[in-house]
């Protein structure tokens, strides 16, 4: 079947929430769900290139533990900022939009992307074209004329998941 | 037991005190844009603390507190891009404090393009 | 569930209406629709927390479903609300 | 008088109630007076929902744990006004949808929302 | 004793803002911020169902009322504008 | 003028009202038909879920009707959006990226997500009017991101019919078999508060879910379809 491995992965998603929403794994729960994912899957089977160059190796598992380990710890310091910020009877903000660039393919790890990207600390996304990010960054560092700032504000923002996220997609 | 449920109840009260501070921050935030890094970021971090609190208070419960956490993950950042994108199409002024605005630039520079295009044909 | 957790939760829930009340100000005041709307989506998952609350508060798991459909949809009112300023509904 | 959480959401439809009613007559435009309407509508369901209210009761709900089938007929509340409130909430989306039809509809013929701008049946 | 007097400070506060929020629904010029108002009615209402101990009626609220109704507002002042900037 | 009357409509009304608030009391015992519902319930329908019972087998017959009143609702929408225009295929309608990626997932999602509901009908909170409309916001959602979709109105129309026919079918074998119409003990009760149980209820409360997810799909779909034109 073609795209198999993609569906199967769709499959999977699926299959977790619908475990996890009936908190049990009786018999008829899982046959169940089992025959209304499979109709889900046949029916949306064309979206799942959303998945494409996923990999589905021990490594690649690693590599997402890793992932969430990273995030988690800049979601807790993107608290502790806000907090920070708003509580500052300065407002110490210097807002502006920047323009970042992601070498990443996969649909599906842009948008973890810019989810990662706007939950961390001061940082959101505005908007996505082709290869360009556009964030709104509360604090800028330095305006982007030249190249050299520019790959700078990128490894600042981005360039920590993206090197990961490069390793579990493509 | 005792020890895990009073640590859940802080964590639960860590998310809405964070949650209390969004809603300082969507006060003192001089235009959308800040407001909704705050409000989105905060009521995100809110919802997650909250719901680890709750899975150390009521561990057998686990399924349905990681599903809201999961689905406020992944649904919340979405909308406030699609808000702010569509805010900054028709013109949500930016604050005064606003250094640069890569956004605004990059889309003239393709509306001046494409009209030099338009004159060329 | 022991005494001291409780009342730590009822603090907490005290704290989160505070915060609703202070939001739902933000979306009385908000000059433009855009401020309003983000009032509304923080509203809306603040009280996503307050419902998982009386959910743990009354010892009723199946409380819990109606968490997930509101989240669901809070998110697609939203979605809707940013269409329309777009024009592109 | 001792107040109870379904006094209060007693009190709290009827003046949605109210409220909804004002606006249904007082405003000029009819996805105004549309909108009015869904408030009158959410008012009556909550004025409804609280009547079935029992004090320190919970949901009638059997889950084995809190709610089981020896004591339900002492913890659980009414359940009839929720089965009501279910289907006329349905109803009343059912109805709104075709209420804005409408009101497109009319839009179309007259270039107007204006309520005062439709007086051809009035004599 | 404690439960019932926090039941009454959560129901009493999300009284009042659902009422702040119809008379703003109400009097408001903008026709856009007056929907939003009533889903912010709607949304509340939901939790208000919920603590009357009806998860059912939470629910269909939740679902329909904030949802949906929204949506249907939404794109037929849109239509409608639609047809004015034809013009 | 105007306004003295109105003014004096609503202060009648508030008396009204205000004369029913002034007596109502908290009851503190149940009354005799939520007594009987609530006792009887778990033994002769079977399902865990009270608000259900009712909805689905007690006041079967209601939500027949409610299902009638919400399908004609849908054809008159339909029959009044009739003259629709070309859509407008526009480059401007193009949405972002993110939302176009993120409704592949959750539109599946929240597909499973309705159909969950209504399947549990019966333990849970939910049946088959709120997995309906669960299922109609995934639509709205898959509209949303890609505006040129189309949603095949036969496959609405066929699940709609198909369901609504069942749902009958049901009722008339529930006459036959067991009780009465629409009675849910035309198949063994099971044991109370696992998935196949309390007979016929999550049949028909599936059958419910379709046919109202049909149905809102229906009424989203065919406003957004429409473009309206100057002439009527």
């Amino acid at each position: 079947m073609k795209n198999f491995k993609l569906k199967f992965v769709l499959f999977l998603i699926l299959a977790i929430f619908w475990v996890l929403w009936n908190n049990s794994l009786k018999p008829e729960v899982l046959i169940a769900g089992f025959i209304i994912i499979i109709i889900a899957v046949l029916m949306f089977g064309k979206s799942v290139d959303i998945f494409e160059g996923i990999k589905l190796n021990p490594k690649a598992l690693a590599f997402t533990f890793w992932y969430i380990i990273v995030f988690v710890v800049a979601m807790i310091k993107s608290n502790i900022d806000v907090i920070s910020r708003v509580l500052n009877p300065k407002l110490p903000i210097k807002p502006g939009i920047v323009r970042i660039e992601t070498k990443l393919k996969s649909k599906m790890a842009r948008l973890i992307l810019a989810n990662s990207i706007t939950l961390t600390p001061g940082t959101f996304v505005v908007d996505i074209k082709e290869n360009y990010l556009y964030i709104h960054w509360i604090e800028v560092c330095c305006t982007a004329q030249n190249t050299e700032n520019q790959n700078k504000i990128t490894q600042e923002i981005a360039g920590k998941f993206e090197n990961i996220l490069m390793k579990i997609y493509e | 037991m005792d020890i895990l449920q009073i640590i859940g109840a802080s964590m639960v009260l860590i998310g809405s005190l964070v949650l209390l501070i969004a809603s300082i921050g969507l006060h003192r935030m001089p235009d959308a844009y800040n407001r909704i890094q705050v409000g989105t970021k905060a009521s995100t971090m809110s919802v997650v603390f909250v719901m680890i609190g709750f899975i150390f208070i009521l561990p057998s419960w686990f399924g349905k507190f990681f599903t809201i956490m999961l689905f406020v993950m992944l649904t919340n950042p979405i909308s406030s891009n699609v808000l702010m994108r569509a805010s900054h199409k028709k013109g949500e002024p930016l604050s005064s404090k606003t250094v640069i605005d890569n956004l605004k630039e990059d889309e003239e520079k393709e509306e001046l393009n494409k009209n030099n295009e338009n004159g060329t044909f | 569930m022991n005494e001291i957790a409780q009342t730590i939760l009822l603090i907490s829930a005290g704290v989160m209406l505070l915060a609703l009340v202070i939001i739902f100000l933000r979306f009385i005041i908000g000059p433009t629709i855009t401020n309003r709307v983000i009032a509304f989506d923080t509203m809306t998952v603040g009280s996503l927390g307050l419902i998982a609350l009386i959910a743990v508060i009354e010892q009723r798991q199946i409380y819990l479903d109606v968490n997930i459909i509101y989240g669901l949809l809070s998110f697609i009112a939203v979605v809707v609300i940013g269409k329309y300023i777009e024009k592109s509904l | 008088m001792t107040i109870t959480i379904d006094k209060i959401a007693l009190f709290l439809g009827i003046v949605l109630m109210l409220i909804g009613l004002y606006g249904a007559f007082s405003l000029k435009s009819i996805i105004r007076i549309i909108l009015s309407l869904s408030i009158f509508d959410t008012g009556i369901n909550v004025l409804i929902v609280s009547l079935g209210y029992l004090k320190g009761r919970t949901a009638p709900i059997i889950d084995g744990d809190k709610v089981t089938v020896e004591n339900i007929f002492n913890v659980a509340i009414d359940p009839v006004p929720q089965a009501l409130v279910l289907t006329a909430i349905v109803i009343g989306f059912g109805v709104t949808a075709l209420m804005l039809v409408y009101a497109l509809k009319l839009y179309q013929s007259k270039k107007t929302l204006d309520i005062n701008q439709f007086s051809d049946l009035k004599w | 004793m404690k439960m019932e007097l926090f039941k009454l400070i959560l129901i009493i506060v999300l009284a009042v803002i659902m009422l702040a929020s119809a008379v703003y629904a109400v009097v408001s010029k903008k026709t856009v911020s007056a929907v939003l108002a009533t889903g912010v009615i709607s949304l509340l209402a939901s939790v208000i169902f919920l603590m009357l101990a009806s998860p059912d009626v939470a629910m269909t609220e939740a679902a329909i009322g904030a949802g949906l109704t929204t949506f249907l507002f939404f794109i037929i002042i849109r239509k409608i504008e639609k047809q004015d900037d034809a013009k | 003028m105007r306004n003295s009357f109105l003014i004096i409509l609503i202060a009648a009304f508030a008396w009204f009202m205000y004369d029913i608030f002034s007596e109502y009391q908290t009851q503190e015992q149940l009354n005799k038909t939520a007594a009987y519902y609530n006792s009887n319930e778990p033994s002769e329908a079977g399902a865990a879920n009270v608000v259900t019972a009712i909805v689905v087998t007690y006041r079967g017959l209601d939500t027949l009707g409610e299902v009638t009143v919400l399908f004609l609702a849908t054809l008159i929408i339909g029959f009044i959006l009739k003259n629709k225009a070309e859509k407008i295929i526009d480059s401007k309608y193009k949405t972002s990226e993110i939302l176009e990626t993120g409704a592949k997932v959750l539109v599946p999602g929240s597909l499973i997500l309705g159909v969950y509901i209504f399947i549990n009908g019966h333990l849970t909170p939910g049946g088959g009017f709120q997995g309906g409309a669960v299922i109609g916001s995934a639509i709205v959602l898959l509209l949303l991101a890609d505006p040129n979709k189309i949603v095949s109105h036969k496959l609405m129309n066929f699940i709609e019919s198909t369901s609504g026919f069942f749902y009958v079918v049901i009722g008339i074998l529930g006459l036959i078999i067991a009780g009465g119409f629409l009675d849910n003990r035309i198949f063994p009760l099971g044991k109370l508060g696992s998935l196949i149980s309390a007979g016929a209820i999550p049949l028909i409360y599936s059958f419910i879910g379709l046919k109202v997810g049909a149905e809102i799909s229906g009424i989203v779909n065919n406003i957004n379809e429409t473009e309206l034109t100057d002439k009527l």
